[in-house]
């Protein structure tokens, strides 16, 4: 009964928080936000809050959520406007961008020819290079272990081997020395799509920082810069924490790393919502790579503008100017805002991923902080996609507020059923090399390890007296069970009673 | 009764009042201090949180097959954790045995026989120890529930032993 | 084993939101929080966040929230240096006040000094009239039904009856003539409490605006205003929207409720946070009471200035001065600030309280909007207890983005197993009436009827589409249930088997 | 199935097919027009949500003592409902005879015989009309369930009965 023509329909195909954030701003745009999701993402949070839901027909990635075919069937069927797909999956894919424009249907995203210029890592650092920026050292592309040797012996080790498309640290490894990195290597390429594009290597400082540079270029040029974030304390290439500004760069190399990002994008005259990404070691800054969509930390920007990023990535995507931008404009942090990421994962047991039926959840949040999440009572966090299901950002004036208030926050979520990195998120958030700012790359393996704080006598003695009142309980009711049942058993009060 | 447990590789001993439940406020005592317990909230299945001197704490105890406890998770916070010994297992069967007066003991969980004191044929008053039963690393004194002779020891000293495996039987 | 003599101990002597944003501001500067609450809210989300609790003995108010006595003694026993009385209950009962004065524990408020000369609502606005500031014609104290005689004739109908003393809209009542006022006098002086402080009655102009000014006065007399809020449309006297700054006043008369604000606080020396309120009819003003505590709107002045009101209360409360304020400084409203009132109430059952346990709960909020609410999935309301159980804020520079905002969010959350006025707050958003700021005092009696709301063919379609599937699934179910316990009788299959 | 139900006073009128259970997307009728209909989220008690046409509404059904539903909230939104008519209430049962033949039938809620078109004696076919039962202001139309006489009428028109009664019995 419902088949209005409306012409502002768009699909999502993406899940989590991630479809939540579109959802919720594009909803509120007067958009119809139309989900695909996989059947096991269908009690979720995204299929209660979209206008309309259509179920993939299996929950294989690579039958759904990275299935550009069956995507654009379905956009096709549906006649929707735009899709959006987010960030992660297809949202760096040129190809699906490529396909969708053939179709003319509108992706949000800088289109399909900025994608393909900013995959190939290479490529864009020959840019960069070709512009006068600094890039970090890269070896040629290695296809297979042979080519291992083309690695100049200039490279210092560490060095990180990379794929050299593709986005998302899984794939990244550093490697201790040449024999390592050969080993490595070859396992690398036993993968077929690495082996197709190829991985390359860069050198490593443990003692780095990791810097981004959020921005919108809309049509005419018009560059809005929001201050930058520093993310170099990362588990496994996987941001956990994530600050801004960074209190690790001098007002200068700032200033450079807006230039350096300005000639970039002006080069390749990205239109859309990006990150630059540079390393910053001894005060100097090395271009990395770019970001071509909305990515986990958009919540930053978001409170530094305190405007919703994706309504005004959408507005560029559809052609509108920035407000109040002629020229470059870069945007004053007014707070320092810290960003940590909720996953479902044990700390306690190696990190593993961690699925289930949440049975407990509940949070309070306060002015100072935000809380976005895809779970609830009830929700299932499935073993089949990425443990990541929240963030959580407090913002103050001073940064040791943000960090309290963090510190504060973390202590009112409440959460069970499933095992969540919570309490390590708080050690992070607790040790002093936090606080001083001495957040480098190799934060969590060298200056924060996890497995080497310290308990008091209290909380052991606490843990002791919960367990044994516990335990007391526990036994006594099976014992009493089992009373109960001998009490049942014919004959007992009689034996009970030939006792009088 | 007196719990032993092991937690993060130290020991600590709890003694807690045989009939208490928690429901209201009660002291327990541990490592010689004094603290008071209130379940906080719980259902059919297990307890979820609960106050130590009047903090609410979250709670969720990890168990092995056999429903002893292997670690605890508090607020978040886990701590692993280990049943050492309990001083009197059967509360509740021994004062079932005031009625029954039934001399036989067997095994309720699988194990290993570490130490057997009496014989056949010895004559043993109610609470005497008989043997030691050990489990998932917990020490469970195996008493005599009734006065009387040792009638038979159905296991040996080093065996390895099944759940509901005959132990002992006093007459 | 913790008996820590620490110096930072607060007791809270409340529940709900209330206390959770006691608990969750005040531990967030170190502070200790101790709840006192009732057995009926053990299971309470300020029980699950606050450090340490206590449990009352009874649920009933007087034996528990209200108990002046027995929450002094327990503060004593527990050698608190603060009680934090939030609003409601004691917060604004200066006896409370004065015998925790004496028993030297520090009270957060302006002290029971400045409560008595505000609780009583005649000679307060005697003191207004001296400093030459316009008031709401107010009758002399009617302490029996004769004294019903003592109203001017000069007073036009419909007036409001008022008890002289004590907060809270539920005592409150309109009467449209001179029967109906002694009628509903004599009703209301039946009350004890009520006869003994006795009542009053004022003029009552339905097409009139309800205007408050939040302020915040230090130790030497600075004052820092809010931006006005206008909290005219009530049902029963209880705020439901607020919006904050109000649109029905222009700027001269802004300037001067300011002014009369500013005159009133410091003629009886008001050290503290608070709101003055008036009543604004045909343009003028007219000084109505003031509100000596934080209160439910709390959100509107935190936006304004993004900081913790509570925070600030509490150092202004501790001697410590205003920031960056020196003499009398106004904030200027960015925002328009919305805010509605989330209530546990049936709006399609005459608004009756609902109670009972939350079954399912979800909200997803964005970087414009605030939900703050003591529910959760499994979470009891309470039948004894006022059915507020939330608040919501959205927050744009253009007021008719923040409806929209509030709109759109108010679909975000779900919450079964008691029923809520969420649907009521849509209909009162989507008003015509609202969006062009036509919110007087009988907004929701004249304008905003919700009984007369129209609904479309296609909502009753998909009303009837969905329950009779429902009621299909639940009879298929019904009946195959009965075909297996018809299988389980003996002879069944023997019979089914006869046939072949 | 047809359903007739009383929405808001208005009068609605569903077509099911019989054997739809909606785990899987299914078209139902709706005076004419046609919608897809797919169960969302349930437990052992209730349906919790709905698709329609792709879209997932929140649901609540309220019910009567009987069970029978007197309003829904969609969303939250509440509308009085009453079920005036199902043209088949028995689905099952009338299966069930097939195997067992019974031709007695009884009452299943209580309430008032409305219209009875037979008399004792007369003979039916299978599916025949043979009186309406109304109860929650709800017309229940009892047909026969095997082909055959009507033995005898356990009721009159206009009575009031009680649930579980003998309505009529035909072989």
């Amino acid at each position: 009964m419902i088949n209005k023509s409306d012409k502002n329909k768009v699909l999502i195909p993406n899940r989590g928080v991630i479809a939540l954030d579109i959802i919720d701003s594009l909803k509120s745009i007067g958009l119809e936000t139309i989900l695909l999701y996989s059947p096991e993402d269908a009690n979720s949070l995204a299929v209660k809050l979209a206008c309309r839901s259509y179920k993939f027909l299996s929950s294989k990635l690579e039958d759904s959520y990275l299935d550009r075919e069956m995507i654009i069937e379905k956009a096709l069927e549906l006649n929707v406007d735009y899709i959006h797909p987010g960030y992660g999956f297809l949202a760096e894919d040129p190809e699906f961008f490529r396909l969708c424009e053939e179709k003319n249907i509108e992706v949000i995203g800088p289109g399909s020819k900025v994608l393909s210029i900013v995959e190939d890592k290479i490529e864009l650092r020959k840019i960069a290079e070709d512009l006068g920026i600094r890039v970090l050292k890269y070896s040629k592309v290695i296809k297979s272990h042979l080519d291992y040797e083309k690695i100049p012996e200039s490279f210092h080790y560490p060095l990180i081997l990379k794929p050299l498309k593709g986005q998302g640290g899984k794939r990244i490894r550093v490697v201790e020395n040449k024999a390592r990195g050969e080993e490595r290597a070859s396992k690398m390429l036993q993968r077929e799509d690495t082996k197709r594009m190829g991985i390359f290597a860069e050198e490593f400082y443990p003692d780095s920082h990791h810097i981004e540079i959020p921005f919108i270029r809309d049509i005419n040029g018009n560059i809005l810069f929001l201050p930058e974030i520093e993310s170099s304390v990362q588990r496994r290439f996987q941001k956990i924490f994530q600050e801004s500004p960074s209190i690790n760069i001098s007002d200068n190399l700032r200033e450079s790393l807006y230039e350096d990002s300005r000639k970039l994008i002006e080069e390749i005259n990205f239109v859309g919502l990006g990150y630059t990404e540079f390393i910053v070691n001894n005060g100097a800054s090395y271009f990395s790579e770019i970001n071509p969509s909305y990515q986990i930390n958009t919540l930053i920007p978001e409170i530094h503008m305190i405007a919703n990023f994706l309504k005004k990535q959408f507005a560029i995507s559809n052609g509108e100017l920035l407000h109040h931008v002629k020229g470059i404009r870069i945007l004053k942090p007014k707070y320092t805002i810290l960003l940590v990421s909720l996953m479902a994962e044990n700390p306690f047991d190696e990190f593993r991923p961690s699925s289930g039926i949440v049975t407990e959840f509940f949070s309070y949040s306060t002015i100072r902080n935000m809380f976005k999440t895809s779970l609830y009572t009830g929700a299932k966090v499935s073993p089949l996609y990425d443990p990541y299901i929240g963030k959580i950002a407090t913002f103050a004036e001073r940064r040791e507020n943000s960090i309290k208030d963090m510190n504060n926050f973390l202590k009112n979520i409440i959460i069970k059923g499933i095992r969540t990195n919570l309490n390590f998120l708080r050690h992070v958030l607790n040790s002093n090399c936090l606080f001083s700012g001495d957040t480098t790359i190799d934060f969590l393996n060298q200056k924060c390890k996890f497995n080497e704080r310290k308990r008091t006598e209290e909380e052991h003695q606490v843990a002791a007296a919960l367990l044994s009142s516990i335990f007391h309980i526990d036994n006594r009711k099976k014992n009493y069970k089992e009373q109960l049942e001998k009490m049942k058993q014919p004959g007992f009060f009689k034996r009970l009673f030939k006792k009088f | 009764m007196k719990y032993k447990f092991q937690l993060d590789k130290k020991n600590f001993e709890t003694v807690i009042a045989n009939s208490t439940t928690f429901h209201s406020e009660t002291e327990i005592r541990i490592n010689k201090q004094r603290v008071n317990i209130l379940i906080g909230e719980y259902d059919e299945k297990e307890i979820r949180s609960i106050f130590l001197d009047n903090k609410l704490y979250q709670v969720e105890v990890e168990k092995n097959n056999e429903g002893y406890p292997t670690g605890i998770y508090i607020d978040g916070e886990y701590y692993s954790a280990n049943l050492l010994k309990i001083d009197k297992l059967f509360y509740y069967k021994e004062k079932e045995t005031v009625s029954k007066k039934s001399g036989t003991v067997k095994s309720f969980i699988p194990g290993n026989i570490v130490k057997i004191f009496l014989k056949e044929g010895d004559t043993v008053k109610e609470g005497n120890l008989v043997l030691v039963h050990e489990a998932m690393k917990m020490e469970n004194e195996m008493r005599a529930p009734i006065s009387g002779t040792i009638k038979s020891i159905g296991v040996k000293e080093g065996e390895n032993i099944l759940a509901n495996q005959l132990l002992f039987e006093i007459e």
